[in-house]
């Protein structure tokens, strides 16, 4: 453990003075912000709706931090990441400015993030000032943009995730299950009251990218829709979209009356026997889960063959963070290759795949250590080749809003 | 007619170590006032309570006119019993409280409101039919408390302490009310109260009731001049008892022999009590008397107005004897003084 | 009497105040923003489009009309039923029997339970896949959770209603133990021997004699389901949604001008129960005198 | 009453209590087990892990006493918690009795001008909802630096707790006889032995009940913490919604258990002066 420190402290010390140009506003060198930090609490707010993720942060970074670098982790779950968003938009508009405000990070991406950065309450750039920043693959469109807007330095990567399902294999057989909405609409009307999805919502963004996947699939490829935000596009495909859902309805559990909030309710629902199908984000299927004990142990995952929405997930800093230092250590910890690595063993719960770009570590532990995750992903998860086949970036945020919008004007309330 | 007999009742309960009613015998006869006479918890609210069907005895017989009540409920039986505290109902007025038993048999609005009048002219208290209980004094509130039990012409009345929470002025004029309207309506009523006075004022007969049991039933001047047993005597004040004991028909006692002549003669046991009321016994200086006269020396002298009280000791027995103030020859304490028990004004008892 | 009267403003002021500055300052505030007036991002406004939006408009009147119907379908039901089932329960219990203090006890027991629990235990006993729903598997009366009747988090708010009449009746129990037992059994021992048959004692005797605490239980029970956000929150569906729940979506916004609307909604639900509470304080109070 | 309809009526309440406690039966089996799927009645895997995964009981193999109180001096998330809700509920209480204390002996004992419209205005917060002042509050305790403060919650909790404090006490003291102060200085007390040896005995039974229901409704606080806490304040309540919500029925239950257990002791002690005729329920009947 000790050996471990001096190497980590070593790299740190090289990388601050390799880096020195690119540190974060506000102080000159990364061994400042370490000092800074030490002794100091950290207020990392983030959605909290899955007990793996939060167990996850509280165990492996939350030791680390006291251990190495004296901070206290205080995690801080919100039922949405848009809740965070109005704490600092309520503290910018109370007039809190400086290190006042309460939030030091937000687990973001996509419209939350695109919502602060506008309003340029965000501190930064800071993502290129972080020692492990190098494992980063910043030259990656599908890391340099998020929801197609540019990252510019505002937040720095934590994870991944990719959109598939879970079906459990003591119930279905693999052979069984759709790949792709044409047969998962034959395979709802076959097996009656026996799906549903997630409300597209608040808290409920993994139902929004089950709506978005259908336009991909209606309008014939994801391709013409990334880019800026394009109305008529959407105009045109849209009542399609929404035929599509309403005609499934009567089959629909509850016949389509009411959807699950979030993948919390959908897992319950899942476990329980309610429904066949559940969704997944993790690269590891049902993995995470089946740990947990939150669906059965013989759950199983499966993608569509194509248009399975994946994206990453980042690390932000409000512009009034109270502890700016220690966010910074915290931003640069979960990039550290062996917790990295950590985050995908699916033992440990969490239900990512990886922030870094794995071909960038060099070291031997680190390597080692994702090796042994790359060997270990479990009989829950899928194919990785379909995964990565199927694979789609996410697109401009304002569908995200339209769509939610949208389907509850013509799905919900129909 | 309404005649009641009690059989043979007895009710025990959960936590008492003896019944709280025991082996209870009773005949009450249509029109009469009993007074259920004892301490408190002696068991003379238990009986009402099962004439009332509240409580249902363990074991015997109620009969109202020679059938018996006990498989009737108690809101067919009418019987209908006074509370202690009246138990006006607060949310009603005046003539709502006298009217409802008539409103639980479904009688028609007006019948009901010409009787309500009725009863409340007959309770002295018109005028005052739409006032609220908590309006009335307590003497009002006793007043409706009893034209809400007539109002349905009960069969038997049953009245609960009746005059224990009034003023002493009131009770009087309560006490005339109620006998005058129970003779006027030639009701048959039961009253329950703890105090012998008020229940040799107001009633025709007297249950003494102790610890559950029946201890004597008969006329109120019985019971001063004629108890059953030294309890029935000592509840209406007796105080002097004399241990005697039953030789060849003379009866012997600590402070002699004494010549007794009471009709119970040969009733009685070997070993017997003999009571004399205070204002009975005489006092005299002299030997002046010829028959059970006996010396003692007086203890103590206590004036209380119209009457002095002397406490005697005779041979280490007590006795006490009040005389009227006015007349008294100079008598001190600690003189000698000879006592006489008249033979026609002794009683002897068995226990 | 000068002291007097500065002893009684001395004592009053700082529970006064707290109560003022907090809670109606908070309300007002809210008002201010309700009519658009929020200085802090620059708008000095004063309208009621907020107000309009929120009634009216074609985004939101849909859900609004709705959410208020089932708000006040939720809270009189709630209200009605734990009333109900805390009357039969006081009356029945407060005979001596076999292990009384341990139903006391239980029937209690929810009182001092918070809302939010109570809410997932509805979830964990209701649900179409809880602890009822797998009797009636085993019993063999449903072969799928979807057989089960939609009691939790179903569009009629009967999982709230479950929640606030699980927790409300023991808050209706305890009042109405503690009144009965004060009364004592005398009033209907007294009505039965004046010829009153057991429905008659209930109707003019026992219901009369409660209905002054029944009535000040309900209104706080009312107001309270009207208003309150956990278990709505927890137990509701997306559609229809109880309006306090529909309030705070709209304040968690980030878009801040839906704060106004947010604010609008909250002083709407404020005003509803207001005069809810007021016709219903008028209406009980002309029966109370009436009987 | 006919005894036949007796045992129905005791066989209904015994079916009533079992189904006012088939909630609390369904935490513990929750709590206690892994994978309590439908159609399980029982469950098929017992197990500790959802106190595992709150850190309030070591990973098996740590099972010792140091085992235990390393973990708990880690200050897991539930413990800190649980401290914030204990720390913030017994301060209010204080601090409300406190003030509560002069108004209510005012309230109870004199009469005077405006007496209803104080104790209408006092009342207030149990008629209006929370959520219709705490939104407009948000924004001035934000600017006034007290959101996201200890300070700041407990001065939000005392809005709710205030009028239920104020009006039990109200109702003690309508009972109570300023008599025995006096009898009690004209013996030779002065005002503090006075009100230690005369007046606090007398209303400390149903301050007792007064300050047990204010420790509750703070308890019990999740809307007021969680918009004024701003996240920072983390008390149980706003653990066991986001556990609620996080799909955990296990962890939930297990949090909830500990979330309701202060709750049952409370109601236990207080039982006997909650269902007798005491002045803390007149008090609630007064509202």
């Amino acid at each position: 453990m000790k050996l471990k420190i001096i190497i980590f402290t070593i790299i740190s010390l090289l990388f601050s003075k390799l880096v020195t140009a690119e540190t974060a506003p506000g102080f000159s060198s990364w061994d400042e912000v370490v000092k800074a930090a030490d002794g100091g609490q950290v207020n990392v707010y983030m959605w909290g709706g899955s007990d793996a993720i939060n167990g996850f942060v509280d165990d492996f970074y939350g030791v680390p931090l006291k251990e190495k670098y004296n901070i206290t982790l205080n995690r801080v779950p919100l039922k949405g990441t848009v809740d965070a968003v109005n704490q600092v938009l309520s503290e910018k508009e109370a007039g809190v400015t400086g290190d006042g405000g309460s939030i030091d990070l937000i687990w973001i991406n996509g419209e939350n993030f695109w919502t602060l950065k506008q309003a340029n309450l965000l501190y930064g750039p800071f993502a290129a000032g972080l020692p492990n920043s190098e494992f980063v693959a910043w030259d990656n469109p599908a890391v340099n943009l998020d929801f197609g807007r540019p990252v510019d330095g505002m937040e720095s990567p934590w994870s991944s995730a990719q959109f598939h399902f879970m079906y459990d294999s003591a119930r279905s057989n693999y052979d069984d299950m759709p790949r792709s909405y044409a047969e998962l609409s034959d395979w709802i009307s076959s097996n009656p009251g026996r799906f549903t999805y997630i409300r597209p919502g608040k808290g409920g963004f993994v139902g929004t990218r089950f709506v978005k996947q259908i336009f991909f699939e209606l309008s014939g490829g994801q391709e013409q829709w990334v880019g800026p935000f394009n109305q008529d596009l959407y105009d045109k495909w849209a009542p399609k979209v929404w035929e599509l859902l309403n005609s499934w309805e009567n089959d629909l559990w509850r016949g389509g009356e009411t959807y699950p909030k979030d993948n919390a309710e959908m897992h319950s629902l899942f476990a329980n026997g309610e429904v066949d199908l559940d969704f997944t984000q993790s690269p590891r299927g049902a993995g995470p889960t089946n740990t947990a004990g939150t669906t059965p142990p013989t759950s199983r995952a499966f993608a569509f063959y194509e248009n399975m929405i994946g994206d990453f997930n980042y690390w932000a800093i409000p512009y009034n963070a109270p502890n700016k230092a220690a966010a910074l250590v915290y931003a640069n910890l979960v990039l550290e290759p062996e917790l990295q690595a950590a985050q995908v063993q699916p033992a440990n719960g969490f239900c990512c795949g990886w922030g870094i770009s794995t071909a960038k570590v060099t070291d031997a532990a680190g390597k080692a250590a994702i090796a042994d995750a790359q060997n270990n992903l479990g009989d829950a998860a899928e194919d990785q080749n379909i995964l990565a086949k199927a694979l789609v970036s996410d697109i401009a945020a304002e569908y995200q809003d339209l769509i939610e919008a949208d389907w509850e004007a013509n799905v919900l309330l129909k | 007619m309404s005649d009641l007999k009690i059989i043979k009742l007895v009710k025990n309960f959960v936590g008492m170590d003896r019944p709280a009613v025991n082996n209870v015998n009773l005949k009450i006869n249509s029109g009469e006032l009993v007074a259920f006479l004892g301490p408190s918890g002696c068991g003379k609210t238990t009986i009402l309570k099962m004439i009332t069907g509240l409580f249902a005895p363990d074991n015997g017989d109620i009969v109202l006119d020679n059938k018996s009540l006990l498989p009737i409920p108690t809101e067919k039986r009418g019987v209908v019993m006074v509370f202690q505290n009246y138990l006006l109902f607060p949310y009603m007025n005046v003539n709502e409280n006298v009217g409802f038993a008539l409103k639980m048999k479904g009688i028609d609005k007006n019948v009901i409101e010409k009787k309500v009048r009725e009863m409340l002219d007959l309770v002295k208290l018109p005028d005052i039919g739409f006032r609220r209980p908590k309006q009335l004094s307590g003497g009002q509130q006793q007043r409706v408390a009893l034209a809400r039990a007539l109002i349905a012409s009960p069969r038997l009345l049953l009245l609960d302490e009746p005059l224990s929470n009034l003023d002493a002025h009131l009770r009087d004029e309560m006490r005339d009310l109620i006998v005058t309207i129970q003779k006027e309506l030639n009701v048959t009523t039961i009253f329950v109260t703890h105090d012998q006075e008020e229940a040799v004022l107001l009633a025709d007969k007297i249950a003494l009731i102790f610890d559950g049991e029946l201890q004597n039933y008969t006329s109120p001047k019985n019971y001063y001049e004629q108890p059953k047993n030294i309890k029935a005597a000592k509840f209406f004040g007796g105080v002097n008892f004399i241990k005697s004991k039953k030789i060849n028909n003379e009866f012997i006692s600590d402070i002699g022999k004494i010549n007794y002549v009471g009709e119970n003669i040969n009733d009685l046991n070997d070993e017997i009590n003999i009571t004399v009321r205070p204002e009975n016994i005489k006092l005299s200086k002299t030997n002046d008397f010829d028959h059970n006269s006996f010396k003692g020396n007086i203890k103590s002298i206590i004036f209380s107005g119209t009457h002095t009280r002397y406490k005697i000791i005779i041979n280490n027995l007590e006795l006490e004897c009040s005389l009227q103030s006015l007349g008294i020859k100079n008598i001190n304490q600690g003189d000698e003084i000879f006592v006489h028990l008249p033979k026609d004004k002794i009683w002897g008892m068995n226990d | 009497m000068g002291g007097e009267r500065l002893k009684i403003i001395l004592s009053l002021t700082p529970p006064l105040l707290i109560i003022i500055t907090l809670f109606f300052g908070g309300i007002f505030y809210g008002f201010l923003q309700s009519l658009g007036y929020q200085p802090a991002i620059g708008k000095y406004d004063i309208n009621f489009s907020a107000y309009y939006n929120v009634m009216f408009s074609e985004r939101y009147s849909k859900l609004f009309w709705t959410g208020l119907g089932l708000n006040l379908w939720v809270s009189f039901a709630s209200t009605f039923l734990a009333a109900v089932f805390a009357l039969f329960g006081a009356l029945a219990i407060r005979k001596t029997f076999f292990a009384k203090t341990v139903c006391n006890f239980i029937y209690s027991l929810n009182l001092p339970m918070p809302h939010l629990v109570v809410a997932v235990g509805m979830i964990f006993v209701f649900s179409q896949s809880g602890l009822l729903a797998r009797f009636a598997s085993q019993l063999g009366l449903i072969n799928s959770p979807g057989d089960f009747p939609v009691l939790v988090r179903d569009k009629y708010g009967f999982g709230i209603i479950l929640a606030y009449i699980w927790k409300e009746a023991a808050f209706f129990f305890i009042i109405l133990m503690s009144v009965l037992q004060s009364l004592g059994e005398n009033f209907e021992e007294l009505a039965q021997s004046l010829g009153a048959n057991r429905w008659q004692r209930f109707r003019y005797v026992i219901l009369p004699l409660v209905m002054p605490n029944l009535f000040s239980a309900s209104i706080i029970v009312f107001a309270f389901s009207f208003g309150a956000y956990e278990v709505p929150a927890l137990l509701g569906v997306i559609y229809p949604q109880m309006l306090p729940v529909m309030a705070f979506e709209f304040f968690l916004n980030p878009d801040l001008n839906a704060r106004s609307e947010g604010m609008a909604l909250s002083i709407i639900i404020a005003l509803i129960v207001m005069i809810l509470v007021v016709f219903y304080f008028w209406l009980t109070q002309a029966k109370i005198r009436k009987d | 009453m006919n005894n036949n309809l007796k045992k129905i009526n005791v066989y209904a309440i015994y079916l009533g209590a079992l189904i006012l406690i088939l909630p609390l039966i369904a935490f513990f089996i929750n709590a206690f087990s892994f994978r309590w799927f439908y159609p399980q009645i029982i469950p098929k895997e017992l197990s500790l892990q959802a106190w595992v995964r709150l850190k309030l009981i070591p990973k098996p193999g740590q099972r010792s006493i140091e085992g235990f109180l390393d973990l708990w001096t880690s200050n897991p998330a539930v413990i800190k918690a649980l401290m914030n809700s204990l720390t913030i509920g017994i301060l209010v209480t204080i601090v409300s009795i406190i003030i509560a204390l002069p108004a209510a002996r005012v309230l109870g004992l004199l009469n005077f001008r405006f007496k209803k419209l104080i104790i209408f205005i006092m009342v207030s917060p149990t008629i209006l909802p929370p959520i219709a002042f705490v939104l407009g509050l948000n924004i001035n305790f934000i600017s006034l630096g007290f959101s996201g403060s200890f300070f700041g919650v407990c001065l939000v909790h005392l809005v709710p707790i205030m009028p239920y404090v104020v009006l039990t006490m109200t109702g003690i003291f309508a009972n109570y006889n300023p008599d025995f102060e006096h009898q009690a200085r004209t013996l030779g007390a002065n005002k503090t032995r006075t009100f230690f040896l005369i007046t606090l005995p007398a209303i400390a039974p149903g301050m007792v009940v007064a300050a047990l229901f204010a420790f509750l409704v703070s308890w019990s606080q999740y809307l007021l913490t969680f918009l004024i806490g701003a996240g920072k304040v983390m008390t149980l309540p706003l653990l066991v919604f986001s556990t609620a919500s996080s799909g955990n029925p296990a962890l939930t239950a297990a949090i909830s258990i500990i979330f309701i257990f202060p709750a049952i002791l409370i109601l236990f002690f207080t039982s006997k002066f909650v269902s007798g005729e005491s002045g803390a329920t007149s008090g609630f009947g007064k509202i």
